[in-house]
């Protein structure tokens, strides 16, 4: 056998249920009871409402920079719908929609945004880690969450998310690797949305899909438009499913698009057009679920209606609290940034905590 | 003559190096369609392509390792790394082969190259968006750190940075970006890597500042000179290798130092400044030398960024208590 | 009480914290099977399994990452590098996770973790294996670095490591893995992170070492004391957290001190206690603070490393020369 | 189409062409000069007695610490034979073979191995970088090398080494990918020996192959029987000329044993087992190569008696001139530590220098 194969490497697909239309595979579509499709529903409307309203305080110059979710709203939810409460998040930053999935109050997401480092306020019981900036640096932590997990005997699963362009880190490679060859439960869902800042796909690397890269660790590899829930529900619960039972992590690509800024520092009109975005318009992962939904009889324009109101409502309510919570923050002493560098604090942090509390009073004393 | 932002400066010094040399190119993140995030490489993929403007793709010690390749094989690299706080994931490169190639190899190999990277706090960004850590850089034998304090010195200093046969870290402090305007003039006055500058004459002592600090060390003086004390500023440009004559002949004359950073203090680059003083002119000293400091925290979250770094004001009363002892 | 050395005092401590903890596992590049490239856990993967002492794939900051992920629910990592030198492929995880988890969230999260790595010169070994750069630990805010010095505190440094709430570096001196045997306790004597040890009372001059130049500092202080000179010696043994209050009351009583170690002397540890002292008790110095450290340039191929690193001969010198001034 | 093709991805295929015994597959047989084969077989055995020559060396105490290649003599030789001579070699740790076909000298060689920096002494107008301890970092210094060339409109190209282990590293994942979406000129030979240190390949990865690591890349794998020269001198050869004509790079998993130690600090028994090497003893790839030219007539084992001896009294000779400009460096100063950190000496540098040499009197008088 002097040429023989060794390895059939199998081929790539991707998984489509419900089309830019709305109209539905029948052959492939998930049995998913309607109290879930609502819920999935709300929490994309939900989270698209409050991106927009996050926008708006962006501009208005009231919380800092962000990155919106507009376009990713079905690639969050249809993977984080599979997450019982005992499992863990390990999100990128572009994941505002699956963290409020899980119970992030919008306050401390805009305590955040706006500067506090109060809005890292993760309650006790949560098994989510916050949003993590460095790109990539988050899948290995994944990772060994679940190798404690899997320690200890519990059948919880983590599941964490990044972009296409984190593919090209070498923390990506090590956390697929380690995962891989440690059989840990984990879910890698990757937000293929095309760019990175102005980097297109095409000049992230070679290989024609992300999910093809899962050979490389002889771990499975999935795709699927991420604009469609129904697809994204289906292949996530094969890999949660997957990752609990067989302890095999998967590669989960959803090809989506992101629609707005890279974040609020970003003008994309320097390297895409409106050629380039008008395409993905029309695949809005919403407009098609609703439409789903409405032809099942689940929903009405008036239940969208009113689901919008009293979404704005609770959002001006919401920031309302923020900014008592900020002139709360911003009347107190910033001392807080010494505390808890370490366990117990070491003399040099006491006495600059001091030296600081005095150069407060001097520098409030002189304006 | 122009009136140029720190950031147009930084651009106007890539745009004269690649226009001299074929061998110059730059690398990074968004550097090319994109114009860098903010904006360092603007215009300049139109005007030299996307094989001297590269983007690359999303993973930082590539492009360093990468940049070590291209400059071992004859080219001059500038490479970008978006923030200071990303450069780690090219620690490797950078302490296992940018600062090592010529000294391994006995002079056979050099790696002349450039890493640029925006550091420290001031500008409302997100977290690993704003620290300030160039006493790693300058700790590391092999590597020169170079930090410019305004418009003309980061052209100028850039300009002898990419010409330069040896690798530099340039740090650029990104509060500095369009802070203020200079006339930066139309063909480059050298700076010298290496050399300190002393932007004020004083004699009562002496402040020792870079980057954005610079400038508030610079209007503290002005509040002392309110006072009747006439501080002497120097700015340090480079801080590895230090200056240190011009270092300690300021302190001689004054007798009294404050060396201020935004960096945390432990283990500071503030730290080397006091140790040289203490070495060669501790008989000159009146006083302690001071440390004007960041904490020895990490910069918080934007709302307090201004309460870690060193106020003018900071500096105006230690430099008074200096003088009191 | 056995007679063991370094090596042997390192692997009891983790054979003791895996015995007391299930929560403490172990993992690495060549850990388990092999027990280490420097032995340091050896038999411990026949004992605990290879769930608790694990093997890795060849990824620094895989490793780290993992053990940030491990420790963040709940197991307390003990993460070995194979050389200080190949830390750096993991400065990233460290720097921007391993430094910051508690501090960003308020406590809500911590990542109780040790990192141990082997450091410094003098066995003779490749490139890459010889480098000092504690420095580069001790300036970052969030984490702990504590170097021991021999058999029997090594084993109680690194036990009080894996049971500190916080990450610590565990630097350890590879010179010294098998220089000599100490009588380590049966049961380890606690000590705390944070302090240092005066391992020599003297009255006349301060010598400050730890590490592989500590048993250096304790031979020119004996060749010192043949002279009718009496050096005070300090361990740091924590280099960060700094135990100020022993290092400034031993000068202010001895009015000289002399810091020793072998890294690279600029922007090195030795700068940070010449500030300290320089800051705290100024008016108690008779001359100024020595530093008696590796050249700042790599260290040699191991031919010549000897040279690079001080001498005891060097030590003694210039702590006289400190006590003519 | 919901569920469709995206890519086929292909089988991994093992290429081999002289099996253990020395039979060819005539099918396959490359049609290699005689004289090529000579010289290649010459470089396999020069380099298996120059790598017994140094284990000796080392256990005398006489050089430190270095990687043996035994074992491993046809994946270096049978892919370096295609460089031209302004071809760039960037080698890992263990291709001693392949620098000395390149025009590595002995001496510089055991030089360095004995601790002294004059022993990377790379002719100015040699293409090789110096052997490269950090695992896998070299391979993005072929990336950019490749870079270079290519950007200057050269045809020359870069073939780089790494092992197995190497393969886990984030530097070969960002290596690999630059590579790939750049066009970049460089071959990427992969030593699979089986092992890094003691970790046997299946806990380094869960990929049945290093091969398949290049579908990840969107570039082709390729994997021989690394013990075979003419299988790896066929792929090579591919791979190569890919490189130099269409500018695609390729990794090459060559597969192949180490016989002996990691390095001369480690000790094989705790961790494998002689059953373990066993069959890999019959498996050596330069007996079945000797088998294969005897076969043509090319050699006897005459000759190969002859050119033993003719290595062992040149090794000889070259270890007496090592010794002697050991000697001579010893004898010398040292003062080179402090040369060429920077093309300048800056005034820190001069003082530390002329302290050093002040110190150098004093402790030689001392002792
Ligand atoms: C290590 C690192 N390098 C660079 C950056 C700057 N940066 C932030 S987001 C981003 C692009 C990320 O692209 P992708 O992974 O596709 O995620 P997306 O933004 O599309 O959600 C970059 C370069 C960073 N945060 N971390
Ligand atoms: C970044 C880094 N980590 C760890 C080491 C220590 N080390 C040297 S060789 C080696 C194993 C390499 O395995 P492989 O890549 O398969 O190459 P091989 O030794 O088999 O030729 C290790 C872990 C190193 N040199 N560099
Ligand atoms: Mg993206
Ligand atoms: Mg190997």
């Amino acid at each position: 056998m002097p040429r023989h194969a060794v390895e059939r490497l199998g081929t790539v697909t991707h998984l489509s249920i419900l089309d830019e239309t709305g109209a539905v595979d029948k052959a492939l579509e998930p049995d998913i009871p309607e109290t879930d499709l609502l819920e999935m529903h709300r929490a994309m409307l939900y989270g698209r409402c409050f991106d927009e309203r996050m926008l708006k305080l962006q501009r208005q110059g009231r919380i800092g920079t962000f990155a919106p979710i507009k376009g990713q709203e079905a690639a969050q939810i249809g993977a984080a719908a599979h997450l019982r409460p005992s499992d863990w998040l390990v999100p990128s930053f572009r994941e505002i929609a699956a963290q409020i999935w899980r119970g992030a109050k919008p306050r401390d997401i805009w305590l955040f945004a706006a500067g506090y480092n109060e809005g890292v306020a993760i309650p006790e019981d949560a098994r989510d880690l916050p949003l993590c900036v460095p790109v990539a640096t988050q899948l290995l932590h994944a990772a060994g969450v679940a190798y404690a997990t899997k320690y200890r005997g519990e059948d919880d699963i983590v599941m964490t998310f990044h972009g296409d362009g984190a593919t090209s880190e070498g923390d990506f490679h090590e956390a697929l690797n380690f995962s891989g060859v440690l059989d840990l439960p984990v879910v890698f869902v990757c937000q293929n949305n095309q760019w990175a800042i102005s980097l297109p796909l095409a000049k992230q690397t070679r290989s024609k899909t992300i999910a093809q890269k899962a050979v490389a660790y002889g771990i499975p590899g999935l795709r699927v438009d991420g604009n469609d829930i129904l697809a994204v529900w289906v292949a996530a619960k094969e890999a949660v499913d997957r990752a609990r039972n067989e302890q095999i992590p998967t590669l989960l690509e959803c090809v989506t698009y992101r629609m707005e800024v890279h974040t609020t520092a970003d003008d994309p009109t320097r390297y895409r057009t409106e050629d380039d975005v008008a395409p993905w318009r029309k695949r809005d992962p919403i407009s098609r679920f609703e439409t789903y939904l409405k032809a099942k009889g689940l929903i009405d324009d008036k239940t969208l209606k009113g689901m919008r109101e009293t979404f704005r409502d609770a959002l001006k309510h919401d920031w309302q609290e923020t900014q008592e919570r900020i002139e709360e923050l911003d009347a107190g002493d910033p001392m807080g940034i010494f505390d808890a560098l370490y366990a117990q604090d070491y003399p040099h942090i006491t006495e600059q905590k001091a030296y600081f509390r005095e150069r407060l009073k001097r520098e409030r004393a002189h304006g | 003559m122009a009136e140029l932002t720190m950031i147009q400066a930084v651009n106007l010094a890539m745009r004269e190096a690649l226009a001299e040399d074929d061998a110059v190119i730059l690398l990074g993140q968004d550097v090319g369609v994109d114009g860098g995030i903010f904006r360092a490489t603007q215009g300049l993929i139109e005007d030299f392509g996307a094989a001297r403007v590269l983007d690359t793709p999303l993973a930082e010690a590539g492009i360093i390792g990468m940049a070590v390749g291209m400059a071992l094989n004859g080219m001059k690299p500038v490479a970008e790394m978006q923030f200071s706080g990303f450069s780690y994931q090219a620690f490797h490169q950078i302490e296992n082969h940018v600062a090592r190639f010529r000294w391994r190899t006995n002079g056979r190999f050099s790696v002349p190259m450039v890493i640029r990277m925006p550091y420290g706090a001031g500008v409302r960004a997100l977290e690993h968006h704003s620290e300030s850590r160039e006493a790693y850089w300058a700790h590391t034998p092999g590597l020169k750190l170079v930090i410019p304090s305004g418009p003309i010195k980061a052209r100028a200093l850039l300009a002898a940075a990419i010409r330069d046969p040896d690798p530099v870290i340039f740090y650029e402090p990104k509060a500095l970006y369009r802070a203020f305007k200079e006339d930066v003039p139309d063909v480059a006055e050298p700076i010298k890597i290496g050399k300190a500058d002393v932007v004020r004459v004083g004699k009562d002592l002496t402040l020792i500042a870079y980057g954005a600090m610079l400038p508030r060390a610079v209007d503290a003086a002005t509040k002392l000179a309110g006072d009747g004390i006439e501080a002497e500023v120097i700015d340090l440009m480079t801080i590895s290798p230090l200056d240190e004559e011009t270092i300690i002949q300021s302190v001689k004359k004054t007798g009294r130092a404050v060396v201020v950073h935004e960096a945390s203090r432990s283990f500071g680059v503030g730290a080397e400044l006091c140790a040289r003083i203490n070495d060669k002119a501790f008989f000159h000293l009146e006083a302690p030398v001071k440390r004007v400091t960041g904490y020895d925290i990490h910069p918080p979250f934007f709302a307090r960024e201004q309460h870690y770094l060193p106020s003018v004001l900071r500096i105006y009363d230690e430099a008074r208590e200096t003088l009191t002892i």
